[in-house]
């Protein structure tokens, strides 16, 4: 029905209420008192931004000498979208059936998974929506499935505790959930568990992932993980990747 | 239902008989004339449409050629009608003829009247045939595919380009709206005629076309099939083409209408004579058609005082509502309009905007009230904005309202972009949903802040219908009472497309619409 | 009390909570579908614009296959504040009766002002505020005034009529007051006044003046106006400009 | 106040007198018991403080030396007393020696035990009167310069650096906040220590430090005489440093402490025996400061649903509130949890977060309850988060909590920005006021959703609570009845730190301070 509408997708640009008129809001602190020149100043820098016909909407003074802005204005920036590749987890997602299934047949045997909240971190409720049980949003946990054999250590456990555990239980795979993620606390945590497993030797043999509201597969990636795994995430969709990952190792 | 407020019923009894006062003085003036815009309805329901090679509406090219002839009095019916069993023509046909130069209607020799009138029944009956099918079509579509539950979400669409707008209100409908409103161009409400066709340019809103209402008409119905919901069409016949505008949709099965005379007087600087008379037969047309009409009493509260003000806003209502009845259109059509303008630093101003609209509630209790979101003290702080908006429609589902129109937490900056319209239906779901039954679970306390102020309001409204009732609504509008804004009698644009009645006019749909289903 | 804490006046960034951090949010919709891609895209089209660590915080499918995204991230950009300047009005502001006193000491006579909301827009009560008796917020309009005469001629004026009058009344000023800005409808507007000022040999006889919510004083300028005024405008504002570019000209 | 949801206050009463039973119980635990964190806090309380050359803390120096030398069962008190008895030295001047290796406390001779009792009851009381002059002072500023109107604006900073911190703390007051909550760093809630110094590192939150709380308490001082209000200064003593931090907030004179240890042992894994003992004492500080009590109950429903667990959270707060009795902390102290974390998908949801909050108004009438924003539900959409907040500010505003800890449109994003905080008191601002009266002007229908709700919740808690009395509270939570979290009797950190009480043991604290003011 509707005229060609100058969509191209090799030039993704964003969208207010007119293909391509490049419409963004933004909001941000200046430590700078409110004037005219705060204001403009913070046109200034959308303007470094790419930003075009910056506007400032609203300027408000937060009672410290700084100023809070929101801005629109229309990017002049695009994107190729079809050039795009994320990396992703690659295996199929399987239903806990399916995944039972697969486990009898491919494997023989009951995988054991060991997972912890890791470090300093508190957050349970995480790492239990995949482990527990009951699960999370109608998905049942991996302590549910026939042919796992899921540990779920808690949370504030420290690595070396977990690897300790890992050999203990000769675990498949080891899973761990990083929530707190301020000033970059986890990545030192997430590395030192890599290098632990490294110096015992059993890196290799293990299957790694990690998991949590600001984990990326690519960022789990480049720590050395075998995946990452982040908002919305179910335990059939860690369990299809382990279960797989497995059986491509052999 | 057992009033909220503990309201005086014999004051609301008493000022809806003075606003029933008002409106049948108002009748009297109506009665005895006609305006080119109803003339060009006429026109149009009598099937003609189209253009001529200089993009003049043919509508346009009928009436001016009667008026030029002198022969407006008489009434567009009379003419055409007249032409068609004189030339034995259609009357396309005739229009285009005049089009081109070669018909000249108040020339053509005088027939027989019965035949006339015959003639031109005859057409008008296929139209108002049309009109009730799309009625049945429309009560079709909300028996089988069902609506959302009121209040209604209501926003606007306003790119200026038909589709981007189809874009956007399928968007919309995806995320939950049940009305969508297109809204018009800046400055199309000025305009003496109809632009025609699909159009892609506008500033602050879209052209209202009958191809653009055909088209967004599509859009609707393929989306409300696709969610199972029925999605209603709204666009605005305030301004100089009132019942055009109205005729359009009642052929294209649009649902809801803008539609109020005094809005257009107080807001647009349009003669008060001229779109009285308008307003009568458009509000004849939108009766029959099943099309809700909203009323503008919300704008009343971005130029004056949402406190001081508020009973001018109610006995605007009480006004309209007897001008609807007047032109048959009934109580379930009424979408009385109110709004959420209060200054948001006031205290306990959330009471005062509770009682109000519980009050409105009480007083029209079948009407589907339209409820305006703040707009006047919205700002550039969309987070700011976003909870006024809230707030907004927290009264909302408390007090039961029909259409809400959806407030956007962009309003002081833009006309929705598609992501403000998304937030904001976000908005009024979550909390619809959140406190659906809440209205149901609360009692006022009685004698409490919210009951005087409904009762004290009242009061006001009651005593100024009083005041209008004794001096006409039009030396009110002059002095101005409402909305703070002063039109006079003879002021104002359109005034030289009013006329008087000649003794031969005739207005087929009038008698075959008024008050029928 | 506190350290020294990092800002340099020569290199402002935004900040989150910390000196420096250059944190910005961001919202706007890309006309691509929600999925690992898009949020690739959305990630990528802040990278361009200069924006380190931009993350994803909400992705939101619309409904027609484009997506809402809300991001946060950090600007690299830096914009030195002390070498800003903003034209502004620089003439003092009066309150009324300074504005008055000055009138009758300068002047002399009374100073005729018309105003109106010019073109197609219909927005009277930005005017309203500036020229009506009871003004706004608390202040007077010009109409309360001693020592001018206001007329306002209220919305949708053409330019013509505005001119007209203007000629009629032998205005000192002409004030005007646009409201709606989508695309640009302001523009050609408020040119076509200066035009025909010009044309009528009129326009250095009167100080022109424009306000309105997306009217700055820079843009007036650049249009031939000899000031613009923007949200929160008061009528002494716009008389003392007046009032002293008149006694300025002669 | 009459019930505006008709609870059964016999229900009320019996659930109190089990909470009471169940106290009394826990109550004779505790009294037969010390721990390193009660004995640091008296030898903090007899004026130790400073690090020793490898940053250890005085305080744990000189109670590890104790422990060390198997003197713990006798306490700090004792062994400080006799020394200093012994030595004529200072209890800082010990302290010193000890980290120098110069003095072993338990190989000191042992003096006179009236003597010891004497010497550090006078030292004991110089703090206790400097404690009470900070109370003093308090009420002075309370009465000069005054305090914003219930709900208290509460919010946190969390920067890390307390340098940043001040910063943030006061542009929030100047927004209008009453509450400045310092939230401690990660991991501190497991340090069996508190660090020293001014801080400028931490990870989603500062380190309480003495000088931390200096350095705040004194920026807070400034900038409440500049805009007319006292601003409170609330910190965190949960964890394994409770006394001890509580000791440090009222020498520092804090206002508000986070204190529960229910919470230590559910969410931070603490051992039950330790953190029920620490509580105690901590409590009785909080209590003779003058210091408002926040507990953790919110949390619960992070856990665990809001509408199946309700129960546990009411059945939590009247044990909490025994505790608290039982450590002479009045009721006007008592900031009970609480949390609105239902999910904002739930159809009337509003009604049943408006009768649980209406409920805990009811039933803890005198207490400042502590309100806790959502936070499970919230999401990386900030413009949603601003109005679930929002709805949470008018559930508030109804039944007029006590300290409303706002809730920031990023919860699940990051720790607040600087203009996350002013939006979310420009949030509450907006809604205190506009609805300021709201509450008592509703009454909720009889039978309705929402009385019935809260009379269902009431008999859940009250059943609950006579199960507890049964098998106590250790088995409770070893049975995962609260926040269906499981822990162990001997389960978690810093069980170690629990030692019976020797026959000489005092503390000259817990009689002075204990129910004084
Ligand atoms: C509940 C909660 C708490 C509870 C935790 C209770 C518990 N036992 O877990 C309590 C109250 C104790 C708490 C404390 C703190 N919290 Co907290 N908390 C939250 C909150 C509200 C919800 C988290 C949650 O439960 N989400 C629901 C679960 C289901 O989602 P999820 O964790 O993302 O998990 C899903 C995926 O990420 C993934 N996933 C997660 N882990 C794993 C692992 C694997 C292997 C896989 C495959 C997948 C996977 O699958 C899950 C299901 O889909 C968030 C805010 C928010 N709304 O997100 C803050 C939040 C996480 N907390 C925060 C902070 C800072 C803290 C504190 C430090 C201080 C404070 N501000 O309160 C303390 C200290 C905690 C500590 N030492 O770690 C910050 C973190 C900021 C940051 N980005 O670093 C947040 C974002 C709040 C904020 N804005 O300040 N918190
Ligand atoms: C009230 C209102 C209306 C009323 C106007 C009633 C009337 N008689 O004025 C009605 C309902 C009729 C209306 C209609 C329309 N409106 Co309207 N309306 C508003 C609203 C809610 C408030 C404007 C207002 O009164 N502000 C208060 C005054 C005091 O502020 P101000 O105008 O900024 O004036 C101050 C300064 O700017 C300055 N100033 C202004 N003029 C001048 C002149 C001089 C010389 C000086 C010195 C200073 C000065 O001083 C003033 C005092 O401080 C705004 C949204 C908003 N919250 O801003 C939308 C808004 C302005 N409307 C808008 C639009 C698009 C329309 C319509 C086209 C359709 C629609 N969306 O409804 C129609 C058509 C109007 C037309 N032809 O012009 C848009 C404009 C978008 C844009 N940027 O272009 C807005 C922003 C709403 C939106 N988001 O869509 N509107
Ligand atoms: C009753 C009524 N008609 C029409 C309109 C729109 O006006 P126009 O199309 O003249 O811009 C409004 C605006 O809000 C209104 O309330
Ligand atoms: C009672 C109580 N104590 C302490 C805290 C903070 O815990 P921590 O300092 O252990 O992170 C909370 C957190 O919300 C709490 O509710």
């Amino acid at each position: 029905m509707s005229v060609t509408n100058g969509l191209d997708l090799t030039k993704i640009k964003p969208y207010g209420d007119t293909m391509n008129d490049g419409m963004m809001q933004f909001s941000f602190t200046l430590p700078i008192p409110l004037c005219e020149e705060s204001k403009e100043a913070a046109k200034q820098l959308l303007l470094k931004m790419g930003i075009e016909e910056p506007a400032v909407v609203s300027a408000q003074d937060l009672g410290v000498g700084y100023t809070f802005f929101i801005m629109y204005g229309k990017c002049a920036h695009t994107v190729d979208f079809t050039q795009i590749e994320v990396p992703k987890v690659d295996s199929d997602v399987m239903d806990k059936y399916a995944v039972e299934a697969y486990i009898e047949e491919h494997i023989g045997r009951d995988v054991v998974i060991v997972g912890a909240c890791t470090g300093t971190d508190a957050h349970t409720v995480g790492i239990d929506a995949i482990m527990n049980m009951k699960g999370y949003d109608g998905h049942y946990g991996l302590e549910r499935y026939h042919g796992i054999k899921a540990h779920n250590l808690g949370a504030q456990v420290p690595n070396e505790e977990l690897v300790a555990k890992a050999i203990e239980l000769n675990a498949d795979a080891i899973i761990v959930s990083q929530i707190v993620t301020q000033k970059d606390v986890h990545i030192p945590n997430m590395t030192q568990l890599i290098e632990l497993l490294e110096s015992e030797g059993i890196r290799d043999k293990m299957i790694v992932c990690a998991g949590g509201p600001r984990i990326s597969y690519e960022l789990a990636k480049e720590l050395g993980y075998d995946a990452g795994f982040g908002t919305g995430t179910y335990a059939e969709d860690v369990a299809s990747f382990i279960v797989q990952a497995l059986v491509a190792k052999k | 239902m057992t009033s909220k407020l503990n309201l005086d019923f014999s004051i609301v009894d008493k000022a809806r008989q003075s606003a029933r006062v008002i409106a049948e003085d108002t009748q009297k003036f109506i009665d005895k004339h006609t305006t080119v815009a109803v003339e060009r309805t006429i026109v149009r329901l009598l099937g003609v449409d189209g253009i001529d090679e200089i993009e003049r509406p043919l509508p346009n090219v009928v009436v001016d050629n009667i008026k030029k002839g002198g022969g407006l009095s008489e009434g567009a019916a009379f003419w055409l009608g007249n032409a068609m069993v004189a030339l034995g023509k259609t009357s396309q046909e005739i229009a285009e003829g005049i089009a081109k130069g070669e018909i000249d209607l108040v020339t053509v020799p005088v027939q027989d009247e019965a035949k006339i009138v015959k003639a031109i029944e005859e057409v008008a009956a296929n139209t108002v045939a049309r009109i009730k099918s799309n009625r049945a079509q429309r009560d079709e579509f909300l028996s089988t595919l069902g609506e959302g539950p009121k209040p209604y979400l209501y926003v606007i669409v306003a790119t200026g380009n038909i589709y981007e707008d189809v874009l956007q209100a399928q968007a919309a409908a995806r995320q939950g709206a049940d009305i969508i409103a297109v809204i018009r161009t800046t400055a199309q409400s000025l305009l003496d005629y109809v632009p025609y066709g699909a159009t892609t340019e506008g500033f602050g809103g879209t052209y209202a076309t009958q191809e653009n209402f055909r088209i967004m008409r599509k859009a609707l119905d393929e989306v409300g099939a696709e969610v199972g919901r029925y999605i209603r069409l709204c666009n605005y016949c305030s301004g100089l083409c009132m019942p055009e505008i109205a005729a359009m949709g009642a052929i294209e099965r649009l649902d809801v209408m803008l539609n109020d005379a005094l809005y257009g007087i107080l807001f647009r600087d349009i003669n008060m004579q001229r779109t009285l008379v308008d307003q009568y037969f458009s509000r004849i047309i939108n009766g029959f058609a099943g099309i809700i009409i909203n009323t503008g009493e919300d704008n009343y509260l971005t130029t004056s005082d949402a406190i001081e003000e508020a009973h001018t806003v109610l006995a605007s209502q009480f006004i309209n509502e007897q001008y609807a009845l007047l032109a048959g259109l009934p109580e379930e059509q009424m979408g009385l309009g109110h709004a959420f303008e209060m200054n948001p630093d006031t205290e306990d101003g959330f009471l005062l905007e509770l009682s109000q609209a519980q009050m409105a509630r009480e007083i029209f209790p079948k009407a589907p009230l339209k409820y305006m979101p703040p707009t006047k003290y919205m700002t550039g702080n969309i987070f700011k904005g976003h909870i006024q908006d809230a707030l907004f429609n927290v009264v909302s589902i408390m007090t039961n309202q029909g259409l809400q129109l959806l407030g956007m937490p962009t309003e002081a900056i833009h006309t929705p972009l598609l992501q403000d319209r998304a937030l904001s239906i976000e908005n009024a779901k979550y909390i619809f949903n959140n406190m659906r039954h809440f209205g149901d679970e609360v009692e006022f306390k009685k004698d409490g802040i919210i009951q005087k102020r409904a009762q004290s309001v009242l009061k006001e409204a009651a005593d100024l219908l009083e005041e209008i009732e004794e001096i006409g609504i039009m030396s009110t509008i002059e002095q101005g009472k409402f909305a703070s804004v002063t039109r006079k009698m003879d002021g104002g644009k359109g005034l030289d497309g009013v006329t008087q009645k000649g003794s031969r006019y005739f207005n087929p749909f009038v008698p075959m619409m008024l008050g029928g289903k």
